[in-house]
């Protein structure tokens, strides 16, 4: 289906959205950052900006999340499933690497079993993406196959036609049924071909020459070399859409408590640490091996897709700049043979 | 809220073993009445309690703690209310900075003679502590997590 | 190990169940508390049967842990854990829940005071359930004992020890022991002669089999802790060979520096460069000066080796023993190192600095002394011998003006504390004096007369009512100089009136002051002292000879003024607590330490050694450990207790931003168990 | 100035008086620079300085990766100098183990860093080679020094409440803040401690509360205010406002300033007998 | 939808304890339609909560043929394992599983079997083994070498002592040069060389080694020389692991996942993938 949206029915879009039991998830300008959160009113979305700070992830896997509660009493325990966790919501604005992350996790949350968690949200949000009118130098889809107006993981794409107008395409039944919902606030499809206002991305990397490079260097001196100045937080992962992994502890009183699904991140030297104190990857270019491997190579073998969009996020945030997309570059071009270098 | 209910202030008192306990001590010997809202919890001195200590408390449900130990200068361990005054100097204001009421967080010396500073001390911090209310702030924070999924903890709902 | 804890609630008569219905505290527990197997209520648990009731529970019930809610841990946690350990159990799983104290007895009103005991008792278990195991520290005792100062105070414990049949180390940092008794004339109340009652004391230990002394020697460094401390004691270059010399005073005599103001006379009489600071002095063997004495002076000079010096080598010359002589010019300062198991500190104090006091001439005018100036001038052995002169022009004085507090109670300028000594010195003074000058006439001016002792009171009275001195109470303002008198302006505030008094000396009962290097000496012996630099005992009433250092003691003025038979007292009760300690082998300690995480490698420890805690540690109890890799390199350093000094106050524990140090019997676990189980929330 | 600094790390590197130099070298963009790690004389050129040098590179002696290279010279401005002494005091390097090439610098950042308004240490108070103009260091009033605290003191309770929970709630609980902290050095950090877990490892309001606080307090009398922490932050929580207040107790109680002198002890590893006790009861 | 997250609540209905730290628990279902409904295989391995402290994981240690309990034997570790060392029977643990996949004790029948065990690493094969000796006429030998650091640390010595007194069983017994008792009946020696000593033939046979590192690294030379095919030789391996389900992202090896594709894996397999151990 294609529509039109005028900017001036922004209003009637989220006052309908409202209306109809939906939580609008918009970018909106906090001090220095624009944030994915939650808004009430039109006039708070943001949108001359290249990306928003936070990812979309946050809305799917939260930082933390509550995944059962139990009581405790003498030697008896009741569980308590949480609920209310999936709640109706429309994710507007956002931009398409961000939506084209989703269908990439769906995989890993439905690998032999479903996490309800995610699931459940998955189906209670719609996504309705704008594609990108402008990009900066982190930014880098088009070397992973996508495109500042993908369409992967959206309900809804809209694309910028002129300064007050947005083509709307849904790509989804979920879509459709939103658009439906709100009939009167779209307009229909303009005749002839619209002008679509979609940012260039320069390309960095050749995606296609990463894996087999991935494949033979396990043991190659560059894992050192680049992460030296990796100082071993876990800003990357979190900003990053596609980075899922998680922890799960215990957060109790003496009669209650909450388990509880939080962000873990493979930076973290922690991440991997046994309780013996051996750690299989102590060191910090095993780490920064492990989340290029993941992304480009374990992932796509287990899942058959890249578990990378190419948003940027994690080179503009790290603390010493490290530039993943550098790195993409240099291993896609590197002709030499493997250089091993010997283990400690 | 529906109804008032009479708001009873929950204190925790971290004390020490040699004088403010042997105070508390003192004061039953007494037979001293005080209010019953305070839990001590002993220690051998004021300088073994951490910060951490007090932040616990009040992720717990506290509304208001003591910390008291020996006078300067009657430490058992010569110095470990000196270090202890010291640490408070800083951590007080960087509460107070973050918003907590400074007065959720009182310091006292009593010694093992003075059982009645010790009530006149905790019927003080009890009634400055009603006189408060309830510790809102971090109830609500503590109630995070164990009804509201991390989702809602994130919103920015000041209800 | 798994916890199955027993819950013992004491009824203590009714003291607790009074207003506490223990049957329900017991019951809510046992419904409640995780890991709480069995619960009861007792008439009294601290009652024969009530003990047995513990121990016969433990055991049939296999508790791992136990609470006892009773009064306060202070009156019987000892008990129910030695009741504990009859049974097998470690006694560090027994932990009191205070239900009288602060529950009972202070909360009237019932449901309050179950709710409060019911909150308790489940903090209670929940901290047992996080007990270790401790097991008490065993420190092997070195038997062998340091007394550092050889007055009356470092001689009469040493003598002591020695008697009692162990080794005694002592060290004196002048050329002779006898300290400040060995300076005094006469002594009150009984005016025996000073020097007769010391100088055998002093020969006693010099010759005693159990007493090593070394003279003109410093502590160097005291580390190590009760029974096992490591001393370094420097003997400081004497220039003279102890083993070789006899003492015979050829080198003395012919010593062409004869001016130097003698220490030992306060410095009213001389001494040479080569000198044996008075002569009953022990060791009676010289030193040099070498301050003072021109071979030196030469030496330092010319920067060359004393013994390279030429400029005069009279003593040496003089020297009869051959075919090496005694005297050695080159000696340099040696380290001894000794093991110690228990110390006493008996440093001493000095006198007032008599310049503090300008209005009053002191350090002005000559002829105004100190009291220890008068001892000297009174003593037989002294400079004048015993004659009462005048130290300007050598007559004798007609008139005596005695000030006293001069420094003591007087917190503007001097010192706050009263020095205790005074009023009595001053007394004998004015007797000595009339007995050596008939004629002459003593006045004192006086704040309050304080002779609270044995014949005391007596010997101040006679001092007014016989020997004719004339007290006046009152302060001094100025002492200035009229020709050859010295004028003594002063109030007398009983009559009100002003007095003035041409004298022809005046005598300042100085003040006793810690002596100057004491603070930076007690912080070698990580020893507490006060504001006013003399040693703090332990507790003023209860342990007032031990210091605040497990296994050091206080003997004498060095813990605050006193006078010679309460010194002698405290120096025979510090030596007897050394010989208690001294009598066993191995002493057990509370294993209420600190430690420090250690774990397997590759982590070896979470400590990343900032010693923060070292800095802090009131004992000095906390030391750097290198772990190393087995070739010998340094993997990483980090902090260690040292059990034998850790008091167990925690103060390292709550610094530590790792949280890697934690203290035994209240570590993380336990108070984080306690605040847990408030369930406020 | 950048040829001086190239110069002095070829020299150092050709001498073997270290084995690498810790320096600022290019970045993804024109307006950042990156840690950089030089061990070969030859690959000098890649050192930089700028206005964008905001790295505090003294965090890289606490890492074992960078310290595997051997001995290092490192690139430090004045403020980042300060680390270096408080790294002696703590025994955490020896001052003969480092060369430090301190760089005279009068501001970075665009816009500036908060931290240069009231710099005193233009030019650093310890190094072993400096590059540039040397620079007479201003002095400021205590007033001055903490002067951006002012806004944030005069709010209510319930104001600074408020503004603090708003703030943390943003915290994502990555450990930027402690990572990039240079006297963050712990081994095993207080929030990775889980027998007992002191502080939640949650993101939740009371997790971050308590993740927060503890950091600022675990650097009272610590911070040398190099704002790194609240650089990296990914959610933008004004994390140097909480250093900053404790840097001003510090001072206004124990006449400290942490970073200046190496001989003065530790502010909050000693203690002094006439400390204040107003709040005491 | 199922919370996969979910454990089901079990009775601790006994508690043995086996060796300094280390210490056995019989689980039953609280609710016995979920006992009855519970299938598992050998090798398979579960998450078990201590409630307020979380959840650790280790191998079921009981057999699938003991239909009515679970059993797990655990070393006081880190915090879950402390916690749950405090429990007593009557108390309530959480199991999340089984996961992971299983020894295909059913390619096995007809041949001999070789266990070889250090230290605390029997429990995982004390199902396997158990399982074997429940359909004991499917396999020939059967032969157990199991050695720990001393005779204290050995575990399920009851079970030992039932094995040597069984005439179809093999056991080997051995502990480290130093660790023995006076009256200690077993070999003293090193796993590795006890095996040598054994040396089993390797014909039609197959091996199933666990242990720490170091063992395995010295055991599967031995076992090579002996003529053991890398692909007839089984171990199981451990990481850390938050989920046991290929989702939180921790445990695995190159592109192996310990959760999903192990934790049983031949020699062979483990030779191919990436030194990440």
């Amino acid at each position: 289906m294609e529509k039109t949206l005028k900017k001036e029915k922004l209003n009637s879009l989220i006052t309908g959205l409202k209306d109809k039991g939906y939580k609008t998830i918009a970018p909106k300008k906090d001090n220095n950052l624009i944030t994915l959160c939650e808004i009430q009113e039109a006039d708070e979305i943001h949108f001359d900006h290249v990306q928003t700070n936070n990812s979309i992830k946050e809305y799917f896997l939260p930082k933390t999340e509550k995944i059962l509660s139990y009581t405790i009493e003498k030697t008896k325990v009741s569980i308590e499933e949480p609920e209310g966790f999936a709640v109706k919501s429309v994710v507007f604005g956002s931009r398409p690497c961000d939506a084209a992350s989703l269908p990439i996790m769906d995989k890993v949350f439905n690998w032999d079993c479903t996490d309800k968690f995610w699931i459940e949200r998955r189906e209670a949000i719609t996504i309705v993406t704008i594609a990108c009118d402008k990009c900066d130098s982190y930014c880098f889809c088009t070397s992973v196959c996508l495109a500042p107006d993908a369409k992967q993981g959206s309900d809804v794409l809209l694309t910028k036609i002129s300064d007050d107008e947005y083509l709307v395409e849904t790509e989804t039944e979920k879509g459709e049924g939103l658009i439906k919902e709100l009939e009167t606030v779209f307009s229909e499809p303009p005749s002839g071909t619209p002008d679509r206002q979609v940012a260039t991305v320069e390309k960095k990397f050749e995606i296609d020459k990463v894996k087999p490079w991935l494949d033979e260097n396990f043991v190659h001196k560059i894992w050192a070399e680049f992460s030296t100045k990796c100082i071993g937080c876990g800003a990357c992962t979190f900003v990053c859409p596609t980075c899922h992994c998680f922890d799960i502890v215990d957060e109790c009183t003496m009669s209650k408590g909450d388990r509880v699904k939080n962000w873990d991140g493979c930076q973290f030297k922690m991440f991997t640490l046994h309780t013996s104190g051996h750690n299989p990857r102590s060191t910090q270019d095993q780490r920064w091996r492990q989340r290029i491997m993941h992304k480009f190579k374990y992932y796509v073998e287990k899942f058959d897709n890249i578990l990378c969009v190419g948003c940027g996020r994690c080179s503009r945030v790290c603390p010493a700049d490290m530039n993943i997309s550098e790195m993409l570059e240099i291993i896609s071009t590197d002709e030499g043979q493997p250089e091993p270098v010997s283990k400690e | 809220m529906a109804e008032e209910t009479k708001f009873e202030p929950r204190i925790v008192a971290f004390l020490c073993n040699w004088c403010t306990y042997a105070g508390a001590d003192l004061a039953g010997t007494g037979r001293n009445q005080y209010q019953a809202n305070v839990r001590v919890i002993k220690l051998p001195c004021t300088g073994g309690i951490d910060p951490l200590f007090l932040i616990k408390a009040f992720e717990r449900g506290a509304d208001g703690i003591l910390v008291s130990g020996c006078h300067p200068g009657d430490c058992h361990y010569n110095s470990g209310n000196y270090h202890a005054r010291r640490r408070w100097n800083v951590f007080r204001p960087l509460l107070e900075f973050c918003g907590i009421n400074p007065e959720r967080i009182q310091f006292s010396w009593v010694s093992a003679a003075e059982g009645g500073k010790w009530v006149e001390t905790i019927n003080g911090v009890v009634d400055t502590v009603r006189a408060l209310g309830p510790f809102e702030g971090y109830q609500k924070i503590n109630a995070v997590g164990s009804d509201a999924s991390g989702e809602a903890a994130t919103s920015g709902d000041t209800g | 190990m798994s916890k199955k804890i027993g819950v013992f609630v004491c009824h203590c008569g009714t003291n607790i169940s009074a207003t506490v219905d223990v049957e329900k505290v017991a019951e809510e527990t046992k419904k409640n508390n995780p890991r709480v197997a069995y619960t009861t209520t007792y008439k009294y648990m601290c009652s024969d049967p009530g003990q047995k009731l513990l121990r016969d529970k433990i055991k049939e019930e296999g508790l791992t842990g136990v609470v006892v809610a009773a009064c306060s841990p202070k009156m019987h946690e000892h008990t129910f854990r030695n009741a504990a350990v009859k049974t097998g159990l470690n006694p560090y799983h027994v932990e009191i829940s205070n239900i009288r104290e602060q529950c009972s007895w202070v909360h009237p009103d019932i449901p309050t005071g179950t709710d409060k005991s019911i909150d308790l008792v489940r903090m209670m278990t929940e901290k047992t359930r996080k007990d270790k195991s401790l097991t008490a520290i065993k420190v092997p005792v070195t038997k062998r004992a340091l007394v550092i100062g050889g007055g009356i105070a470092g001689i009469q414990a040493a003598l002591d020890i020695a008697d009692g049949g162990q080794e005694v180390v002592m060290v004196e940092r002048e050329a002779s022991i006898g300290g400040h008794m060995a300076q005094l004339s006469e002594t009150f109340p009984t005016l025996d002669c000073s020097q007769c009652i010391m100088t055998p004391k002093m020969v006693e230990a010099a010759q005693h089999d159990n007493i090593t002394m070394y003279t003109w020697s410093e502590i160097e460094s005291i580390t190590g802790y009760l029974g096992n401390f490591d001393v370094k004691i420097r003997k400081k270059a004497r220039s003279v060979d102890l083993d070789l010399c006899t003492g015979c005073s050829s080198c003395w005599q012919v010593c062409p520096c004869k001016k130097i103001k003698s220490e030992f006379d306060m410095g009213i009489g001389n001494r040479t460069a080569i000198y044996i600071p008075f002569p009953q002095a022990i060791p009676s063997k010289p030193v040099i000066d070498r301050e003072n004495c021109i071979l030196f002076k030469d030496a330092r000079k010319k920067n060359i080796k004393p013994n390279d010096s030429k400029v005069c080598r009279k003593c040496i010359d003089a020297c009869p023993i051959a075919p090496v002589k005694a005297i050695d010019y080159n000696q340099e300062d040696e380290i001894v190192d000794v093991k110690i198991g228990a110390i006493i500190v008996a440093t001493g104090f000095r006198e007032l600095e008599d310049g503090l006091y300008g209005e009053y001439g002191g350090g002005k005018y000559e002829d105004v002394i100190t009291g220890l100036q008068f001892e000297r001038l009174a003593s037989a052995s002294g400079p004048t011998e015993g004659k009462i002169k005048r130290p300007s022009d050598g007559k004798e004085p007609e008139i005596v003006v005695f000030i006293q507090c001069v420094g003591s109670r007087d917190p503007a300028k001097g010192c706050s504390y009263c020095s205790k000594t005074c009023c009595m010195y001053t007394a004998k003074h004015t007797m000595l004096y009339k007995h050596k000058v008939h004629d002459g006439h003593a006045f004192v001016f006086y704040i309050d007369i304080r002779c609270a002792g044995k014949s005391y009171e007596e010997f101040s009275q006679r001092a007014i009512e016989e020997e004719g001195a004339t007290y006046l109470r009152g302060r001094v303002s100025r002492v200035y100089k009229k020709g050859e008198k010295l004028i003594v302006l002063g109030a007398d505030t009983l009559t009100g009136s002003v007095v003035e008094i041409e004298a022809d000396m005046v005598v300042l009962a100085s003040a006793m002051k810690a002596q100057d290097d004491a603070e930076q000496f007690a912080q070698k012996l990580s020893i507490q002292y006060d504001k006013d630099k003399f040693f703090s005992e332990m507790h003023p009433k209860l342990k007032p000879v031990e210091s605040s250092s497990a296994g050091i003691f206080l003997a004498g003025t060095c813990q605050g003024p006193k006078d010679i038979p309460e010194t002698v007292a405290q120096a025979g009760a510090a030596a007897s607590k050394v010989l208690a300690l001294l009598s066993s082998d191995e002493l057990e300690r509370e294993p209420v330490v600190a430690r420090v995480d250690r774990q397997l490698p590759p982590v070896f420890s979470t400590c990343i050694g900032c010693f923060y805690c070292q800095k802090v540690c009131p004992y000095s109890a906390i030391e750097s450990e290198d772990i190393k890799a087995r070739d010998g390199s340094v993997i990483k350093t980090v902090a260690r207790v040292n059990e034998g000094l850790c008091q167990g106050c925690g103060l390292c524990a709550a610094t530590c931003r790792s949280k890697s140090v934690e203290l035994e019997g209240f570590n993380d676990e336990q108070i984080y168990a306690e605040i847990n189980a408030l369930e406020f929330n | 100035m950048i040829e001086a600094l190239r110069k002095k790390a070829e020299e150092l590197l050709k001498n073997k008086t270290v084995d690498v130099v810790y320096g600022y070298g290019e970045g993804s963009v024109p307006e950042r620079t990156r840690p950089v790690f030089i061990t070969k004389p030859e690959d000098v050129n890649k050192l930089t300085w700028n206005k964008y040098c905001v790295y505090n590179l003294t965090t890289y002696l606490k890492k074992q990766e960078s310290r595997k290279l051997g001995k290092p010279a490192i690139v430090v401005k004045g403020c980042d100098a300060k680390t270096i002494t408080v790294l002696i005091k703590e025994s955490q390097i020896k001052r003969e183990d480092i060369y430090i090439i301190g760089v005279t610098c009068t501001g970075i950042g665009d816009p500036p860093a908060t931290k240069c308004k009231a710099c005193d240490v233009n030019t650093p108070l310890i190094y072993d080679e400096l590059i540039g103009e040397k620079i007479g260091n201003k002095e400021f009033s205590f007033e001055e020094r903490y002067a951006e605290l002012d806004e944030y003191e005069k709010l209510s309770e319930q104001e600074k409440w408020d503004f603090w929970q708003k703030q943390f709630e943003k915290c994502i609980k990555c450990y930027a803040c402690s990572s990039i902290c240079p006297l963050c050095f712990c081994d095993r950090c207080i929030v990775d401690k889980n027998q007992p877990q002191w502080i939640d490892p949650s993101a939740h309001p009371r997790g971050n509360l308590s993740w927060n606080v503890t950091r600022a307090y675990h650097l009272a009398g610590r911070c040398i205010n190099c704002e790194e922490c609240q650089r990296v932050c990914p959610a933008d929580i004004p994390l140097n406002l909480l250093n900053k207040k404790l840097a001003k107790e510090t001072e206004k109680n124990f006449k400290y300033r942490s970073g200046y002198n190496v001989d003065d002890e530790l502010a909050m590893a000693t203690y002094k007998e006439d400390d204040n006790q107003d709040f005491i009861k | 939808m199922d919370n996969i997250y979910t454990p089901y609540l079990m009775n601790i209905s006994d508690v043995t304890d086996e060796a300094p730290g280390v210490r056995t628990f019989r689980l039953n279902f609280q609710n016995e339609d979920e006992g009855k409904n519970f299938k598992f295989q050998a090798g398979q391995f579960a998450l078990y909560s201590a409630f307020g402290y979380g959840e650790s994981t280790f191998c079921i240690a009981s057999s699938p043929t003991r239909k009515d309990y679970v059993e797990c034997t655990f070393r006081q570790a880190g915090r879950v394992t402390n916690a749950l060392s405090e429990l007593n029977a009557g108390d309530t643990i959480g199991f999340r599983g089984p996961y992971g996949n299983v020894f295909p004790i059913e390619e096995w029948e007809g041949k001999n079997l070789v266990f070889v065990a250090g230290g605390i690493a029997l429990p995982p094969l004390r199902s396997v083994i158990w399982n074997c000796l429940d359909l004991r006429d499917k396999y020939k030998n059967i032969t157990i070498v199991y050695g720990a650091k001393t005779v204290a640390d050995l575990v399920y010595k009851n079970e030992l002592k039932e094995w040597t007194a069984r005439d179809d069983v093999n056991l080997v017994t051995t502990v480290d040069p130093g660790g023995e008792t006076p009256d200690w009946t077993g070999k003293v020696g090193f796993v590795p060389t006890v095996v040598e000593e054994t040396a089993p033939d390797s014909k039609d046979t197959i091996a199933i080694v666990c242990g720490p590192p170091i063992m395995i690294k010295f055991t599967l030379p031995v076992l090579e020389k002996l003529g053991f095919k890398q692909d007839k030789v089984y171990t199981t391996l451990e990481n850390r692991m938050k989920c046991g389900l290929g989702k939180c992202g921790r445990c695995n090896i190159g592109c192996t996942y310990i959760c999903k594709e192990g934790p049983v894996f031949t020699a062979e397999e483990i030779s191919k993938m990436p030194d990440e151990f």
